[in-house]
C-alpha cells in the first residue's frame, strides 16, 4: 500500500523537476496539472475502505487542479501569445539543482521529525517539502505571471500532500472549505492575470514595478 | 557724629587721593626717562578745568552719552566703598560684597562701552570690543583670586578676606593681581595711556569723543579704580591684622605707593605688547591666580 | 479654598479664552488676563507657607484619578507663567494684530490660551500619566505658536526641529514615567525619597527635561525656534517654556533620590551651557538668535545652582546648598522677566524694521527711545550687573558655591571651575549685550528700514514696563521675594525648610537701592551740569575723518570677533573673504557665518547616516514580486533559526 | 444565535448588493447593514452570550474584545462610503459594495472562529474578498498592487495552512482525537508534540504575520494601501489585520499551553521590534503619504506583536491598541483619501498647501498624525504607554529602548511627510484641474467621528472595555 503511494509521490517529485527545468510554459502547466491529478488520486489509494467524503475531495481536486485551472492558464497564455519563460531570475539548471538538492534535504530532514509509525515509511513529508520548495523556487525565480501562478499552485500541491497526513483527523467541512478557498483563490488569481494582461499588454512581472519606494 | 566723620574721611580718601596716583606714575616715568615731567597734581588741574568746560557731543549720540560716564563713576565709587581701607574697614561690608565689587566694576565697564558705542565711531567700537573681551579673562583671574582668598580665610566678605592674609600663595596672588591691575587700568604693557590716537588702544580709545564734565568723571573714575586695585592688591598680600591701626594705615599707604611706583617703572621699562600677546599675558595672570587658589586649597586641607 | 476657587477661575477663563480667541479678540484678552491674574493669585496664596494645596478626585482620566497639587515649587513657576503669559497676551494684541496677520492672529490667540492652560496643568498635576499628557499638549501648543506664520519655510523648518527635539525628550520622559510607574506600581507622583532603587531614573529625567530646557548639547532646537517664532512666543518660550524643563528637573530631583554622580553631571552641564551658550550668543548676528543662545547660558546658570544643591544635599545637607538652590530658583524668575522683556524689545524692533540682522540696524534709539531704554535695562539685568535682578540671583549662586569652596568641602574641585566659568560667562554676557545694544540702537542707522523705523504702540510698551518693573523690584528689594523662594527650597528638600532670610540679602537690597538712587541722581545731575556748561553737537570725531558713513561703523561680526575667536574650536565659523587687491581695489568681501555646531557638525551627520541606512533599506521595496516572496521565505528561515536556537538552549 | 447573525447579516447584505439593480442607490445598503452589525456587536459586547466549550464558532471573550471596534470602524467607513461612492458615481460599484460587506461578514466569522481550520478558511476568505476592493480604481497601478497583494498574501496564507496542518499533526502525534478547536488543543497542552508545535508556530506566525503585515512580510502593504481607496485602507488596516492578530493570539495560547510560551514570546518580540525598525526606516524616507500610512500600519502591527509577547498585561495593552490604532488609522486613511482626491496625487513632491485647499481634512490629518504617533490625549498614547509599562514590568529594558527609539524615528518620518503636504503654497495645477473637491459633511464627519472616538477611548476608557480585555487575557492565559 505504502509502496503504491510512494510511487505516486515519487512521480509527483519527478514532475517538480520537470516543472523546474522546462522553459516552455505549456510543459510547466502540464506538469502542474498532472501533479494535481496524481495528488487527487492519492487519498483514494490511501484508504482501504471506500469513503464517500474522501472520494468527493479527490474528485474535486482532480477537477480543479487537473482541468479547470490549467484550462484557465492555457487560455491566458494563448491571449498573450507567449509560451516561453525566457529570462528567469534563477536559471533552469540552478533551479533544477536547487529542487533536487531540496528533495534530498527534505528526505534527510524527515528523519529528524517525529512521525507517527504509519507515516514513518512514506514519502509524504519529504514529498510535500520538496513540492513546496519547488513552488517557492518558481515563485521567486520566474518572471512570467503564468509561471508564478504555476509556482503558487505547486506550493498548494505540496500543502495538499502534507494535508494527507491529517486526512483522517480533519473534518470534511474544513477540508472542503480549504479546497474551496484554494480554488476560489486560484480563480481570482486567474482573473487578475487576465486584467493585468489587458492593462499592461504583457504578463511579464518585471513590468509590474511601478509601485516602489 | 563719629560715623559721619568716618564717612567723610573715607570719602576724602577715595575722592581726593585717587587722582594723585596717575600723577605719581607720570612722575616716576619722567624720572626714569630723565625728564622733569608734569607736576604730581596735574590731574587735579585737568579735572578742575574739564569740570568747567562745555561739551561737544556727536550728532549720533543720545543723552545717555553724557550720563553714562557719571553712572560709571558711581559704580566705581560704589565698589570703592566696599573695599576696606586697612584698619578703617569698609564703608559697607557684608557676606558676598567681594562679588558686588567685581560686578560694580563690570557695570562701569558696561557703561563706558555703551557710551563709546553711542558715537558710531569705528575707533571707539574697536576700543569697546577690546575692553569687554579682555575683561573676560581679567574677570576669570579676579574670581580665581577671590576664591583663593576665601579658601584661605573661609569668608567671602572683603574685610575678612583681605585682613589676615599671607598664605603660601601670596606671591602668586600678588603677581597675578598686579597683571590684572595693569590690564584693568589701561597701563603698559596692555595699553598706553599717553596716546589717544592709536589704533591699538583699549580703554583710552573709548573716550575719544568725551569732553568736559563727563570726561572729568571718566578720568576721576579711572584714577579711583587704580587706587582701588592698588589697595586690594596691597591688602591681599600684606599681613596687617596684628599691626596697630596707625601702623597698618602707614603700611597700606606705603604699599599703595610702592604699587604705583612699580606701575610707573613697568611703564618706563616695558613697551606695549602686540595685541595678540595680550590674551596670553592675561591668561598668565589667570593661571597665577589659579595656582594661588590651588596652593591655598591644597595647603588648607588637613 | 481661595486657591481652589482661583484655579477654577483660571481654568475656566483660559478655556473660554481658547474658545473665544478666534473670533473675539477683546473678550479673549480680558479672559486671558483674568486667567493669568487668577493663576497668579493662586500661586501667591500658596506661597506664604505650608500646607500645600492638594486636590484628589475620583474623576478618572485615562484610567487614573485626577490629583492636583500646588506647592511652593510649582507656585514659583506658576507665578512666572501667569506674569509672562498675561504680559505676552497684551503684547500680542499690538504685535500680531489681525490687520497684519489675518490668517494666523486668531489661531495664535487660541493657541496662546491653550499653551498657558497646558503649562499650568504641567505644574499642577501630580500623576505621571497626566503629567505626560499636559507636557505633550504644551509641546504641541508651543509648536503651533512657533509656526504661527506657517507661510515662511524657515519658520516651518525651525518648528519641525523644535517638535522633533521635543519629541525625543518626551520619549525619554515616556521611559522615565513608565519606569517609575512600573517600579512603584502607581502613576501617582509624590515624594519618594526613600526608594533608593529609583535613583538611576534621574538620567532619563535629565535627558528628557534637558532637551526642553535647552541644556548645552541638547539645545539644538532652541536657537532657530526662538529666532523664528513670533516675538511674544519667543518671550514665553524663553521665559517660561524652557523653564518647564527646569521645573521637571527640580521636581523630580526633589521627589526622587538621585544617583551619586548627579551633582557633578548637572553642575558640569550647567557650566558648559553657561560658557558655551554665551559664546555662541556673542557670535550671532541675528539678535533673536543671540537672545536664544543667551537663554542656553541662563539655563546653565540655573543648573550650576541646582548642581551645587545636589552636591550639597548628597554630602550631608550642607547649608550652602540652600543658598545655591535659592539662587537658581530666583534666577528662574529673573531670567523669565528680563528675557521676556528683551524678546519684547526684539519684537518691537523686528516689527519696526522687518529684519533680525543686527548688521542692518543701528541708531534706533532716536526713533524708538522707549524700546532702547527697556532693552538697555534688560541688557544690564541679563549681564548680571547690579543693581538689577540678574545680579541678585547670580550672587546667591556664587555665594553658595564659594561657601562650599571656603568650607573646603571635598567636592570643591568641581565647584571651583564652575565658579570661574560662571564669571567668564558673566563677562561674555556683558560683551554680548553691549554688542546687541550697540548694534541695534546706537550709532547711525545702517540701512533704510532702520532709519525709517517707528516706536511701538502702547499695547507693546505696557507689558515691557511691567517686566522692567519686575526686574527692578527684584533687584532693589530681593527680600520681598525671598519667602516664595525659601518655600520652594523647602519643598525641594525638607531639610532646608526655613523662612530665615540670609542676612546679606537685605543689605544687598539696600546697597542696590542706594546705588540705583545714586545712579539716577548722578545721571540727571550730569545732564544738567552739561547743559549748564554748554552743549554743542558735532560730527563724531573719528580721528578727524570728515566724511564718515554709516557703513564705517563697527559691525556685529567685528564686535564679536575677538572673544568669539577664543571659542572658534566649537563655534567653527566659516568665512568667505576676498581681500582688496592692487592699488585701486574694486571691492572686498568678508562673509562670516557661525553654524549651529551641535546641529550641523554632530547631529546632521548622524542624521545623514540614519538616512543612508533608510535609503538602503528602502531600496529593498523595489517593486519586484519575486523578491517579496523571497523576503517571506527569509523571514520564515530567520524565525525558524531563532526558534531552533531558543529551543536548543 | 445573535453571534451567527453577525456573520449572516453582512453576507446577506452582500448578496443583496450583488442583486441590487441600481448603481446610484446601492451604497445605501452599506450603512444599513453596518448599523445592524454594530448594534448587534455592541449588544453582544454588553451582554455576552455563553459559548459552548466545544463550539466552532462563538462570540468568546477574544472576539468580544476586538470585533466591536471592527464593527464601529466599518460603520463609520460605511457612512463615508456612501458619500465616496456618490463622488465616484462613474464607476460601477456592485462588486465593491458586495465585497465590502462580504469582508465584514467574513471578518466577523474569522474573529469568532474557535477552530484552527475554520480560522484559516475565514482568514483566507477575507483576503480573497478584499481583492475587488483593491482594484476598484481600475488603474494599471491598482492591478499591480492587487497582484502583489494576492501573491504575497497567498504565500502567507499557504504558509499558515501548512502551519495549521503541522499543529494538527502535533495534536495527532500527541494522541489527540483530531479535535482541532483551540479549546481542545489547549487542553491537550503538554501532550502536543513539541517539535511540531514549534514548526507550526513559525509557519503560522509568518503566515498570519504576512496578513498582519509584519516585516519582512509587509511588502504588499504599501502597494495595496497606496492604491486602494481610503475607505478600503481604513478597513484593511483596522479590521483585516486585527483578525490575523487574534489568530496569532489564539495560536500563541496553544503554543503556551504546550509549554513553548517563552520561545513564542521571544519570536513575537523579535519580529515586532524588527517590524518597528523596518517601518521606522521606511517612514524616514517615503515620499507618498498613503504609503506612509501603510508603513505606519506596519509599525503598529509591530507594537501589537510586542504587546502579545509580554504576557497578560501586554496582551491587554495590545488589545487596547487594536482599538485605538484602528480608530485613529481609520481617521487618517479617510482624511488622506480626501486629500488624495483633492490633490490628485499622493506624493509629497506634488502635493502641498493642503491646509489651504482642504483645510478641514488637513486639520484632521495633522491631528490624526499626532494621535497615531502616541501624542496624548488620544488613544494610541495610552495603549502604547501600557505596552511600554508591560515591557518594563517584564524587565525588557533594551527592548523598550528600541521600541521608543523606533517610535521616535517614525515620528520624524510621519511629521516630515504630513507637514510637507499640509504646508506651503498650493500648486496651481491642482487648483485648476477638473472640478474642485468640496469638503462636505459626508467626507469630513466620518474621520472626525473616528478621531473623537480615539480621544474618548484614551481619556475615558469605558470600564466595560477594560473588563473585556482582561476577560480575553484570561481566555488566552487560563489559570491552571
Amino acid at each position: 500500500m505504502n509502496s503504491n503511494l510512494n510511487l505516486l509521490i515519487g512521480l509527483a517529485m519527478g514532475l517538480n523537476l520537470l516543472a523546474l527545468g522546462s522553459s516552455r510554459l505549456p510543459t510547466l502547466i502540464r506538469a502542474m496539472s498532472a501533479q494535481g491529478v496524481i495528488l487527487g488520486a492519492m487519498p483514494v489509494l490511501m484508504d482501504h475502505e471506500p469513503d464517500w467524503r474522501v472520494a468527493l475531495v479527490a474528485l474535486a481536486t482532480i477537477a480543479g487542479k487537473g482541468l479547470v485551472i490549467p484550462g484557465l492558464l492555457r487560455r491566458a497564455m494563448r491571449t498573450v501569445q507567449i509560451d516561453r519563460e525566457l529570462e528567469p531570475l534563477i536559471g533552469f539548471v540552478p533551479s533544477m539543482l536547487l529542487g533536487a538538492g531540496g528533495a534530498i534535504a527534505a528526505l534527510a530532514l524527515t528523519h529528524l521529525l517525529p512521525l507517527l509509525p504509519e507515516h514513518a515509511g512514506s514519502l509524504l513529508v519529504p514529498g510535500a517539502l520538496a513540492t513546496m520548495l519547488t513552488g517557492f523556487i518558481l515563485l521567486i525565480g520566474r518572471t512570467k505571471a503564468i509561471s508564478q501562478v504555476c509556482g503558487y499552485l505547486i506550493l498548494e500541491n505540496g500543502i495538499y500532500l502534507f494535508g494527507l497526513l491529517l486526512i483522517k483527523a480533519m473534518p470534511l467541512m474544513v477540508e472542503a472549505g480549504v479546497l474551496l478557498d484554494v480554488t476560489v483563490g486560484v480563480f481570482i488569481i486567474g482573473i487578475i492575470v487576465d486584467r493585468i494582461q489587458r492593462a499592461f499588454d504583457s504578463l511579464d512581472t518585471r513590468k509590474l514595478t511601478a509601485l516602489r519606494e | 557724629m563719629i560715623p559721619i566723620l568716618q564717612l567723610l574721611l573715607r570719602l576724602g580718601c577715595w575722592l581726593l587721593l585717587a587722582p594723585l596716583l596717575p600723577g605719581i606714575i607720570n612722575k616716576v616715568k619722567a624720572w626714569v626717562a630723565g625728564r622733569r615731567g608734569p607736576p604730581v597734581l596735574q590731574l587735579y588741574y585737568d579735572l578742575a578745568k574739564l569740570w568747567k568746560k562745555g561739551v561737544v557731543m556727536s550728532t549720533l549720540a543720545s543723552p545717555a552719552f553724557v550720563m553714562l560716564p557719571a553712572v560709571a563713576w558711581v559704580a566705581v565709587f560704589g565698589a570703592a566703598m566696599l573695599v576696606p581701607l586697612g584698619p578703617a574697614g569698609a564703608g559697607l561690608s557684608f557676606r558676598g560684597d567681594a562679588l558686588l565689587m567685581l560686578y560694580l566694576l563690570a557695570l562701569a565697564r558696561f557703561c563706558t562701552a555703551w557710551a563709546a558705542m553711542e558715537t558710531g565711531s569705528a575707533f571707539e567700537g574697536m576700543g569697546a570690543v577690546r575692553e569687554v573681551s579682555y575683561a573676560v579673562l581679567a574677570e576669570a583671574a579676579m574670581v580665581a583670586a577671590v576664591l583663593s582668598l576665601s579658601v584661605q580665610t573661609g569668608s567671602i566678605s572683603l574685610v575678612t578676606m583681605l585682613a589676615p592674609s599671607v598664605g603660601a600663595c601670596a606671591g602668586l596672588l600678588a603677581a597675578g593681581l598686579f597683571i590684572v591691575l595693569l590690564a584693568e587700568n589701561c597701563r603698559v604693557p596692555f595699553d598706553d595711556p599717553n596716546t589717544h590716537l592709536e589704533l591699538t588702544m583699549i580703554h583710552e580709545v573709548m573716550v575719544l569723543d568725551h569732553s568736559g564734565p563727563p570726561l572729568a568723571a571718566i578720568l576721576h573714575g579711572a584714577a579711583m579704580k587704580l587706587l582701588l586695585f592698588a589697595v586690594v592688591l596691597a591688602q591681599a598680600v600684606l599681613p596687617m591684622d596684628h599691626l596697630r591701626p596707625l601702623g597698618a594705615a602707614g603700611l597700606l599707604a606705603g604699599s599703595v605707593l610702592l604699587v604705583t611706583v612699580a606701575v610707573g617703572l613697568v611703564e618706563s621699562l616695558l613697551a606695549r605688547f602686540a595685541f595678540r600677546r595680550v590674551p596670553l599675558l592675561l591668561t598668565t595672570a589667570f593661571l597665577l591666580c589659579l595656582f594661588a587658589l590651588l596652593v591655598a586649597w591644597k595647603g588648607g586641607m588637613p | 479654598m481661595t486657591t481652589a476657587l482661583l484655579l477654577v477661575l483660571a481654568l475656566v477663563a483660559l478655556a473660554a479664552g481658547i474658545a473665544t480667541g478666534a473670533r473675539h479678540p477683546r473678550t479673549w484678552l480680558v479672559l486671558t488676563l483674568t486667567g493669568s491674574a487668577a493663576a497668579l493669585g493662586a500661586a501667591l496664596s500658596v506661597m506664604p507657607g505650608p500646607p500645600d494645596w492638594e486636590w484628589r478626585s475620583g474623576f478618572l482620566i485615562g484610567g487614573e484619578a485626577l490629583h492636583l497639587r500646588l506647592d511652593g515649587l510649582s507656585a514659583l513657576f506658576l507665578a512666572l507663567l501667569s506674569v509672562v503669559g498675561g504680559a505676552g497676551a497684551v503684547y500680542a494684541r499690538g504685535y500680531w494684530p489681525d490687520a497684519l496677520y489675518p490668517a494666523s492672529a486668531s489661531r495664535g490667540r487660541a493657541w496662546w490660551s491653550a499653551l498657558l492652560l497646558s503649562m499650568g496643568l504641567v505644574l499642577l498635576v501630580s500623576n505621571g500619566l497626566h503629567f505626560l499628557i499636559a507636557w505633550e499638549m504644551f509641546t504641541v501648543c508651543a509648536y503651533f505658536l512657533i509656526t504661527l506664520d506657517r507661510t515662511r519655510r524657515e519658520v516651518r523648518v525651525a518648528g519641525w526641529l523644535y517638535l522633533a527635539a521635543s519629541h525625543a525628550g518626551t520619549v525619554c520622559l515616556f521611559a522615565f514615567f513608565t519606569t517609575l510607574a512600573a517600579r512603584t506600581g502607581s502613576w501617582d507622583l509624590g515624594p519618594l525619597r526613600e526608594h533608593a532603587g529609583l535613583a538611576p531614573l534621574f538620567w532619563l529625567a535629565l535627558a528628557g527635561f534637558g532637551v526642553k530646557a535647552g541644556v548645552f548639547p541638547l539645545h539644538i532646537w532652541l536657537p532657530s525656534a526662538h529666532a523664528n517664532a513670533p516675538s511674544h512666543v519667543s518671550a514665553i518660550m524663553s521665559g517660561v517654556a524652557i523653564k518647564m524643563g527646569v521645573y521637571g528637573m527640580l521636581r523630580f530631583s526633589g521627589w526622587l533620590p538621585v544617583p551619586a554622580a548627579a551633582g557633578w553631571v548637572v553642575i558640569g552641564l550647567g557650566a558648559a551651557s553657561a560658557l558655551l551658550g554665551i559664546a555662541f550668543a556673542l557670535a550671532q548676528n541675528d539678535f533673536k538668535r543671540l537672545l536664544a543662545y543667551c537663554s542656553v547660558e541662563n539655563i546653565g546658570v540655573i543648573l550650576i545652582g541646582l548642581g551645587g544643591a545636589l552636591l550639597a544635599r548628597s554630602h550631608g545637607n550642607a547649608p550652602w546648598g540652600r543658598l545655591a538652590l535659592a539662587g537658581a530658583l530666583l534666577h528662574v524668575w529673573n531670567h523669565g522677566a528680563f528675557k521676556s522683556l528683551l524678546f519684547f524689545c526684539a519684537g518691537s524692533v523686528l516689527h519696526a524694521t522687518g529684519t533680525r540682522e543686527m548688521s542692518r540696524l543701528g541708531g534706533l534709539w532716536r526713533v524708538m527711545p522707549w524700546t532702547a531704554g527697556w532693552f538697555a535695562l534688560g541688557a544690564v539685568a541679563v549681564a548680571g550687573l547690579p543693581p538689577l535682578n540678574g545680579f541678585v540671583s547670580e550672587w546667591m549662586i556664587y555665594l553658595g558655591l564659594i561657601d562650599a569652596v571656603a568650607n573646603n568641602d571635598p567636592f570643591a574641585w568641581a565647584v571651583m571651575p564652575a565658579v570661574i566659568m560662571l564669571a567668564m560667562a558673566g563677562a561674555l554676557a556683558l560683551a554680548g549685550f553691549a554688542k546687541a545694544g550697540a548694534m541695534i540702537f546706537l550709532g547711525a542707522p545702517r540701512t533704510r528700514p532702520a532709519a525709517e523705523a517707528h516706536e511701538c504702540g502702547a499695547l507693546m510698551r505696557g507689558p515691557m514696563l511691567v517686566l522692567a518693573a519686575v526686574c527692578v523690584a527684584i533687584g532693589v528689594a530681593p527680600v520681598l521675594f525671598w519667602p516664595a523662594v525659601a518655600r520652594a527650597v523647602g519643598d525641594w528638600h525638607p531639610g532646608w525648610a526655613s523662612a530665615a532670610t540670609p542676612a546679606p540679602l537685605l543689605t544687598l537690597g539696600m546697597a542696590h537701592l542706594g546705588l540705583a538712587v545714586l545712579i539716577a541722581a548722578a545721571g540727571v545731575w550730569m545732564w544738567c551740569k552739561v547743559r549748564g556748561n554748554g552743549l554743542r553737537r558735532g560730527l563724531t570725531w573719528d580721528c578727524g575723518y570728515a566724511a564718515p558713513s554709516a557703513r564705517m561703523q563697527y559691525s556685529s561680526g567685528s564686535f564679536a570677533g575677538l572673544a568669539a575667536g577664543w571659542f572658534s574650536w566649537i563655534l567653527r565659523p566659516t568665512r568667505r573673504i576676498r581681500r582688496p587687491r592692487g592699488h585701486f581695489p574694486a571691492g572686498a568681501i568678508l562673509l562670516e557665518r557661525t553654524p549651529e555646531t551641535m546641529l550641523e557638525h554632530v547631529l546632521m551627520p548622524a542624521g545623514a547616516g540614519v538616512m543612508r541606512v533608510s535609503t538602503a533599506v528602502r531600496r529593498l521595496q523595489h517593486g519586484r514580486l519575486s523578491a517579496y516572496i523571497l523576503y517571506v521565505a527569509a523571514g520564515l528561515a530567520a524565525l525558524g533559526i531563532l526558534v531552533l536556537i531558543e529551543s536548543v538552549t | 444565535m445573535k453571534s451567527l447573525l453577525l456573520i449572516i447579516v453582512p453576507l446577506a447584505a452582500a448578496a443583496l448588493a450583488l442583486l441590487w439593480p441600481q448603481n446610484r442607490t446601492r451604497p445605501v445598503i452599506l450603512p444599513v447593514a453596518a448599523t445592524l452589525h454594530a448594534l448587534l456587536s455592541w449588544w453582544l459586547l454588553l451582554d455576552p452570550p455563553t459559548v459552548a466549550a466545544g463550539a466552532w464558532l462563538g462570540f468568546d471573550p477574544l472576539a468580544r474584545a476586538v470585533l466591536p471596534v471592527v464593527s464601529v470602524l466599518f460603520l463609520v467607513c460605511a457612512w463615508y462610503g456612501v458619500t465616496y461612492l456618490k463622488l465616484r458615481g462613474e464607476r460601477p460599484n456592485r462588486v465593491f459594495v458586495a465585497a465590502l460587506l462580504a469582508v465584514l461578514g467574513l471578518l466577523s466569522a474569522g474573529h469568532q472562529a474557535r477552530h484552527l481550520g475554520l480560522l484559516w478558511i475565514f482568514t483566507e476568505a477575507v483576503t480573497l474578498a478584499a481583492v475587488p476592493l483593491l482594484h476598484f480604481n481600475g488603474t494599471p497601478r491598482a492591478f499591480e498592487a492587487t497582484w502583489k497583494y494576492l501573491l504575497v498574501g497567498g504565500t502567507g496564507i499557504a504558509l499558515s495552512l501548512i502551519g495549521s496542518l503541522c499543529l494538527g499533526y502535533a495534536s495527532l502525534y500527541g494522541g489527540g482525537g483530531g479535535d482541532l478547536t483551540f479549546v481542545a488543543l489547549i487542553s491537550q497542552g503538554a501532550g502536543l508534540s513539541r517539535p511540531w508545535v514549534l514548526i507550526a508556530w513559525v509557519l503560522l506566525l509568518v503566515g498570519y504575520g504576512t496578513k498582519m503585515g509584519l516585516a519582512p512580510m509587509h511588502t504588499w502593504k504599501p502597494e495595496a494601501y497606496g492604491e486602494a481607496p481610503g475607505i478600503v485602507g481604513a478597513i484593511l488596516a483596522g479590521g483585516v489585520t486585527s483578525v490575523a492578530f487574534t489568530a496569532i493570539l489564539r495560536v500563541r495560547a496553544v503554543v503556551g499551553a504546550a509549554g513553548e510560551g517563552p520561545v513564542a514570546d521571544h519570536t513575537l518580540l523579535a519580529i515586532g521590534l524588527f517590524s518597528m525598525l523596518v517601518a521606522a526606516l521606511f517612514l524616514l524616507g517615503t515620499r507618498d503619504f498613503k504609503r506612509m500610512l501603510a508603513y505606519s500600519s506596519v509599525e503598529h502591527m509591530g507594537i501589537l506583536s510586542i504587546g502579545a509577547a509580554l504576557g497578560g498585561a501586554g496582551v491587554a495593552a495590545a488589545l487596547f491598541h487594536v482599538w485605538s490604532n484602528g480608530l485613529t488609522k481609520g481617521a487618517l486613511f479617510l482624511s488622506a483619501g480626501n486629500i488624495r482626491r483633492a490633490a490628485g496625487s499622493a506624493s509629497m513632491d506634488e502635493v502641498r498647501g493642503m491646509s489651504a485647499l482642504t483645510p478641514r481634512s488637513a486639520a484632521i490629518f495633522v491631528t490624526g498624525m499626532f494621535a497615531v504617533t502616541a501624542c496624548p490625549p488620544f488613544g494610541p498614547f495610552f495603549s502604547e504607554l501600557k505596552v511600554v509599562r508591560a515591557a518594563l514590568e517584564g524587565g525588557h529594558g533594551v527592548a523598550t529602548a528600541m521600541f521608543l527609539g523606533c517610535l521616535l524615528l517614525a515620528f520624524f518620518g510621519l511629521t516630515r511627510v504630513v507637514f510637507a503636504i499640509v504646508d506651503g503654497r498650493p500648486r496651481s495645477a491642482t487648483k485648476q484641474g477638473g472640478k474642485r473637491f468640496v469638503e462636505t459633511a459626508g467626507v469630513i464627519l466620518p474621520p472626525l467621528v473616528l478621531l473623537g472616538m480615539s480621544l474618548w477611548l484614551g481619556l475615558f476608557t469605558p470600564r466595560v472595555l477594560q473588563e473585556v480585555w482582561s476577560a480575553a487575557v484570561a481566555q488566552l492565559y487560563p489559570k491552571p
